[in-house]
């Protein structure tokens, strides 16, 4: 058993519904006890989604598990098969579900039998995997089900360049926004969109995905399988480059162009990508510009899931000149990948899940802002740190009704905003505090400081309360040891200035 | 084309398929951490159960809680690994890290499937450990969303003491005056307070405690409703804190429900304690309101007084949203066992109920609720009431389509589709959270059973009613 | 004299630089003292503009206050003719040097003589205009100075149906991504751009104004004069309904289509007009959506400029069910029209720019939100209130990299957010406070209630205590006044409840 | 061509058309109505005045500041409306809502231009309101940016008692240990602090006045370290209540100022007060600030102890930032006037000095400082310094444009065209807000020059330099 009061990542039900909802026409079946259907209560309240979510729960109560599921399992499926004419019905069981160790295939092929739908068994370890590593599963297990369907009657590739998107699904963080921008960067660049999957995707699309030219994969956690199955049996290549960030976006369409080129189409993409970094996109002009001078050596920690923390890291490191502390992941399955992408740009990598251990890191990091999960932001508030949300668990805020990309040249700006409302409106809310605008806090805040017996006196207090909130714990564990080193034990004016000449040597 | 009943008379009851959507009865692990305020919840389940309380509990689970998760891995889950010890551990820690005065164990579904012997663990770890353990199985194999509640509270019922084990006159003190805010008048009036609190303003009658748990206001509200009456409320099942549980005397005393989906502590009360249970509808709505003093007032043989006009002047307080809701019709989906308290005070305030879906009903807990029911349904002249047991979520969908009810009262999974679909609807899930009990709240219930329709009202002008493509 | 903190719009001159320099190849001379060319610093700034500001200050110091400013100043017009071919050059005192009464277009008349670039004296009265009207004005004149020129030799009507955007200035609130959504809006509707002016118009391109269809003006403070203006030489129809929100936008769309319609293109917008507030933007649907339901009888306020505190007014009270408590604005020699406006809209309508009169009368009417300038949103800071900034003066919030218009459909998207986030963020914070998440405050907090004689036992205050902060001191009041009313005075829980239901009666 | 000075020597003076940008002097309220705690600062100007004031002070303006427009309107410019009259009823509101000690008035090129005899009018106000009235006129006709402050020392210094008007022992305490929190240890040890403050740890020497609006932290680190010589500072123009100017002896008093900017208030200082005025260059790096000592030390007639070493610590403590910036060039289009000191300081640090813009050059008060600019040249090996007063931005720019520098030091209104044009810049405003003087804080001055370095050539890899469209 493990103590926990907070999850990055929800269950592996949960990925499965997800796939199994985002797609067209098809329908979740979950087998599983009363309540456990929240997935449909997240979809419709954080998404606002204006549809029923195609999920029916096969309620196990008391009576069904005194005489076994079947029956009612198979029952609903083939109810939902004429009461919605899905292409697919997706059976899923739930951690509580699966110990009940039934023979689910059986009752799908039971189900089969009477359903016009092709009913598919969601083939995931409850235990071993999360939403996440089982969405992944289940997003190959239906693509692969479909194009073995076709038994290598494939279609030909597209006439002009063609690609599909791979990895937009429902409760994706700002899937929707991305996959916009996605499609507009790619028109820009002369290449029509094959199909969007999971999202919007029927089972008929899936048998056309094959005509693409090559797939996109923009999220390291979802679709890669997918992609790599195709580029096995339909020889189609794949760009997994996440375009977050102007240099990644160029690095992106270089991609692009190098299959392209090798595909028959000879394409130089190096005007446009200037083009875009230094002129449409605002984020390089904005990096350099001079209000942006101070976020020079700022110190800030990033977390979240692999794509985004990583991406983040670079962008910060790279296109801010923002100094990262550490970078970490909750995506410990992919932990090495993490690894290579942030080695070089940051002090430290953390992989962890463990969100305590975040919360201490983050505070004895005392960064000048975090980009991380909706958690950390509730940490920084806190800690008096502003956070920039950059990752799922997802939350309301994150399907904002505005047009907020990530990816892509929008989504460079939208960033460049979070990057730098992170740490100037901290910074207001600090200037307010010195200069008397808000309830003055007390001066020696609660922070991790261990006990001491230094003394302050009357005159090094009162200078201690001019240094602003977000520095002050620091310049106190600073001097204090500072103090604790030189043998004093009474902090003066003078050992103050001191300290602060041998910190700044 | 559905059925409608006509004929007047006592509720119609179906059951359906049970295909609906209600939350896990472990959400009651949210109120009732707030209201006893020395304790514990570990809940022991699975990732599941964890992100359901994660998500469901939104801004709290930032605040420190004072539960947590014992989150079942596959080692428990094979039963390679030893519950006790696991346990043991955990407690351990939460001992260390809180120090509660008591530590409930949630149990759920997979506690019951592989069948943690939860009862039989936590006397040996209680001994162990040295705090109480209290043992709730608030799972959905059994229980519906609020039901949870009822676990819980059963499970406590049988920790309240017998007066003879409670010695000290200040542990007395604190049992029996459960409200301590309510009696202390400030420092200044320390002594004047306590001579008013001994001056008899109370009737002599047999202890009365009431279980259900409300937030602090309504239960000071309804305390104050009793007192008004001569009737002295030894205490509160929930108490603020588990070292104040009341004291209950076997066969001597009475005890009154304030909701309608406890009835397993009811019973719990009736026969582990041998307590009267007053049979009683439930105080929502001043009519309901009413009636439970009524009854509580009958089974101490109290004579009530001046309650007519207390109804009578609440009601009046109520005219411009009753006259707005009169006519309107209304459609329960069913989710926290409210509705048909909820159902039979609208129907008084002139409303038309097509259907009440509720997840379960024991006819005898609410036997003097749905008295009240049929009462009321004569008195207004409103048809015999359909009352769904397990209700098809599909079903009623397809119900409500056909009868397109002015306001439907729904989980929040259809909510916003129907919405999308020009159906007006209402969370039924805020009305487990609001105040809405006793005399005082009634206001408050209108107000937000006439929110959504004063909204869709205001917007209606603008033609946003169909927020759906045509097919 | 007046004692003033803090003014709503700049002064006269700041509004004449406005207009030429976003005019293209357009040079200003400001004849003022050292000091008084701030204005170069807030478009450098906070526009982040990449440019040298087309302004120059021919300063005037005590030597030349001695001598005269005359030579100075023609030295400078001649030397900027020279240094950077303008095509225009505009000169303008400020509220100092006007006072100097000089015959300037006696220098400007002089400067003309040796400069290849036209010479204009932007004539604005410093003491009697502020910022708004000022740019109005200098606009009006700019415009009619190059349509005159053209001695009635006016371009013709384009063939396809075209319209000039009046009204785009540098330093505006949010123009630039208003602008880049109007053109998308027109471009939808088939409507070619033919100018748009200020912003990026040279005076070459003024010329051309007449050829369009007819204009649009979007935002009351800049623009109508050039539009009645060209109405009454060039017959020139205009549109100055402003498309913010999704009612507005309707009606502006359908004014559009009865000038098409009279022009002889006949088009019906209905089904694009339905298709996009139900579908394309979100805001319609939000507004419908269940967690907004506890939008209705919300109580907010809002005040800004005559533009945007109007429409947001409309949307708030009519799309989204929000109570005004009452709405303001600053815009004094507007006031009529703005009072028109949002008639039946709110509570009150205040007009005024006292700044300290709008901080006392929302610390008074306690909204659940604010919808202000950048003054609202820290008088709610003060006050706990959370605030939506929606108007001018411009502060570097105001211009995002990331893409925010106000107007058109993107632009109700965006207004859903910031109203949503305005609402709940505040929620959030009060639930956290509730929830024991940050430091408790003070149970009687400092509110604007008087000293009072009240004494509130423990228990009362102790329930009082648990009121969420953005009601408690209303509910303190109430029950007070309940209180007083009825001659008691201690307040017991007996009295909370008996004023509680006295309320709700 | 720009023609380079290649000579050794003296720096070159030139004077150009005076079309440069800075900020108007009205803003040194922004910093001393917060050094001053118990002043209020009142403007007396027109909209454009206020409107500045709001958009340079930003976040500060919402704090409730001890300041305020008085905005003069049509009927003021006019003179149809009496200027006694309306500053007496601004004054008197003042009064009423803050009761400052001291109101500052600070006239303004209308005030001027208008010709408002503030200097006639206080006297007479300042007793009918019995709040002392100070006149600065901090316009933009007569002076640039930080000479704002000098306006208002000077104005103040006449304000500063000879001792026989101090009576009290409690004033004259206040007003000699001006810094009020430097030697009260804590309330633990109070006699133990009076004790030793009373214990002869300074050198018995005039009493040494400073001059100059300097942070809290700047003016306690000076103060120590003039503690370190023996040398006692008798107190601080401004103090930091107006009730706590210092004590000046007229004949016997010296006084030293801390910024290049405060000529008026040294020769106020020096003419109407009588006092020494110490020749001295400014304490800004370690060479400038052991300068200051040996000249404060030389003129109170105390041996210098210790200031080599000082000094050589701190430059070994400046290693890496020295070696960082030695042989990078630097220009500074003039703006607060520290353009000499901070020059003279980089050039020791070994940076190449292209021109040096100042608004405004007192070479008398300056003297000490162009010296050891000089000085500093010579032994770096350094050519002459071009100096160009009043300069003109458009001919600079072309300059800049020819001798590329590696870093420009530029007021706001030119830092984001020249970095679009792969020019480095740094905000001059800032180094007037930051602590820079001293020991202590070389460090951080260095550190500010660094930055933009730093910054440029870490997004250098990205190729993002030419931020604009070629034509």
């Amino acid at each position: 058993m493990k103590l926990a009061y907070w999850m990055y990542a929800g269950p592996a039900h949960i990925g499965t519904l997800r796939i199994a909802s985002s797609f067209k026409n098809v329908h979740a079946i979950m087998h599983a006890p009363l309540g456990d259907d929240y997935f449909n209560v997240m979809r419709s309240m954080l998404e606002r989604e204006r549809d029923f979510t195609p999920v029916t729960a096969s309620v196990v109560d008391r009576k069904v598990l005194g005489r076994g599921s079947q029956d009612k399992v198979v029952t609903n499926i083939v109810r939902k098969d004429q009461e919605e004419a899905p292409d697919l019905i997706v059976l899923t069981p739930t951690c509580t579900s699966s110990i009940l160790q039934e023979d689910l295939s059986n009752f799908v092929a039971r189900a089969q039998e009477q359903s016009k739908a092709d009913v598919l068994l969601a083939d995931v370890n409850h235990y071993r995997h999360n939403e996440l590593t089982a969405a992944d599963i289940t997003f190959e297990q239906i693509v692969r089900f479909y194009i073995e369907k076709c038994k290598g009657n494939l279609p030909a590739r597209s006439e002009k360049p063609s690609a599909n998107i791979l990895g937009i699904s429902t409760l994706g963080f700002h899937n929707h926004h991305d996959c916009r921008e996605l499609t507009r960067l790619l028109g820009d660049l002369g290449i029509a969109v094959n199909v969007v999957a999971p999202e919007g995707c029927s089972v008929h699309d899936i048998q056309r995905l094959p005509a693409a030219w090559f797939n996109v994969v923009p999220y390291r956690e979802l679709g890669r399988p997918v992609a790599e199955y195709l580029q096995s049996v339909a020889h189609q290549p794949f760009v997994d480059i996440t375009p977050m960030g102007v240099i990644q976006t160029a690095q992106f369409i270089r991609a692009i162009q190098q299959i392209l080129t090798a595909g028959g189409v000879a394409v130089d993409y190096e005007e446009f990508i200037r083009e875009q970094t230094l002129f449409v996109s605002q984020a390089a002009w904005f990096s350099r510009s001079i209000d942006c001078q101070n976020l020079q050596g700022k110190r800030a920690v990033v977390y979240g899931d692999g794509t985004h923390a990583a991406a983040i890291t670079r962008i910060l490191a790279k296109e801010m000149g923002v100094r990262v502390v550490w970078a970490g992941t909750f995506c410990k399955y992919d932990g090495e990948w993490f690894r290579s992408q942030v080695e070089g740009l940051c002090d430290e990598v953390i992989v962890s899940d463990d969100h305590a251990l975040i919360g201490d890191r983050i505070a004895q990091a005392e960064p000048a802002a975090i980009f991380g999960t909706q958690m950390e932001r509730h940490i920084g508030k806190r800690l008096d740190i502003p956070c920039g949300v950059i990752s799922s668990p997802i939350h309301i805020q994150n399907f904002p009704v505005g047009y907020r990309p990530f990816l892509g040249y929008e989504g460079t700006n939208q960033i460049a905003d979070l990057v730098y409302n992170s740490f100037t409106l901290g910074m207001e809310d600090h200037l307010l505090e010195v200069f008397g605008g808000h309830d003055t806090k007390e001066v020696v805040t609660k922070t991790l400081t261990a006990d001491t017996e230094l003394e302050w006196d009357e005159a090094a207090t009162r200078e201690l309360a001019r240094i602003p909130g977000f520095v002050r714990s620091k310049v106190k564990r600073n001097t204090e040891k500072f103090a604790r080193e030189s043998g004093r034990n009474q902090i003066t004016l003078e050992v103050m200035y001191a300290a602060k000449e041998a910190a700044g040597a | 084309m559905v059925s409608q009943p006509t004929t007047i008379g006592g509720p119609q009851f179906e059951c359906e398929t049970g295909n609906y959507h209600t939350f896990c009865p472990i959400s009651c692990v949210a109120w009732l951490y707030q209201k006893i305020e020395d304790s514990f919840f570990l809940v022991i389940g699975t990732k599941t159960c964890g992100y359901f309380l994660q998500n469901a509990m939104g801004v709290m689970i930032f605040a420190e809680p004072r539960y947590a998760m014992a989150e079942l891995e596959e080692g428990d889950v094979n039963a390679k690994l030893n519950a006790y010890d696991e346990l043991r551990r955990l407690c351990l820690q939460v001992k260390k890290d809180r120090n509660p005065s008591v530590i409930v164990w949630i149990g759920t579904c997979t506690t019951e499937i592989i069948k943690m012997d939860l009862e039989g663990i936590a006397p040996r770890l209680e001994e162990e450990i040295g705090i109480p353990i209290v043992v709730a199985r608030a799972n959905g194999l059994d229980y519906a969303f609020t039901q949870g509640e009822d676990t819980v509270l059963a499970a406590m019922a049988a920790r309240c003491p017998e007066p003879q084990q409670v010695r000290s006159e200040e542990e007395k003190k604190e049992r029996t005056l459960g409200l301590r805010s309510l009696f202390s008048m400030g420092k200044k009036e320390d002594k004047k307070s306590e001579q008013q609190a001994s001056t008899p303003v109370y009737a002599d009658h047999r202890p009365l405690v009431l279980f259900g748990s409300l937030t602090d206001p309504v239960v000071n509200q309804l305390t104050l409703e009793l007192k008004k009456q001569g009737i002295k409320v030894s205490g509160w099942l929930p108490a603020p804190r588990y070292t104040e549980l009341p004291i209950v005397e076997q066969g001597v005393t009475c005890v009154a429900g304030v909701n309608p989906f406890l009835s397993r502590t009811a019973s719990a009360l009736q026969r582990r304690m041998r307590c009267n249970l007053v049979n009683t509808p439930f105080p929502i709505g001043p009519d309901g309101t009413r009636g439970w003093i009524e009854a509580i007032c009958k089974t101490l043989g109290v004579t009530p007084k001046g309650l007519e006009e207390r109804e009578a002047q609440v009601w009046a307080a109520l005219k411009e949203d009753v006259d707005f809701l009169a006519g309107r019709s209304i459609f329960f989906m069913g989710d926290n066992l409210l509705e048909v308290s909820m159902a039979r005070f609208l129907i008084r305030c002139g409303m038309k109920v097509l259907e009440v879906g509720i997840p379960y009903m024991d006819k005898r807990y609410q036997q003097a609720e749905l008295e009240l029911l049929e009462k009321t349904c004569n008195e207004m002249g409103h048809p015999s009431v359909r009352i769904v047991e397990k209700p098809d979520n599909y079903n009623q969908i397809q119900r409500i389509y056909e009868l397109q009810p002015d306001l439907v009262i729904t989980g929040m999974a259809h909510a916003n589709p129907l919405e999308a679909r020009g159906i007006t609807t209402k969370w039924s899930v805020e009305f487990t959270f609001a105040m809405i009990h006793g005399f005082t709240n009634a206001h408050d219930l209108l107000k937000m059973v006439r929110k959504p329709l004063d909204r869709n009202n205001n917007l209606k002008s603008l033609g946003w009613e169909k927020l759906i493509q045509e097919v």
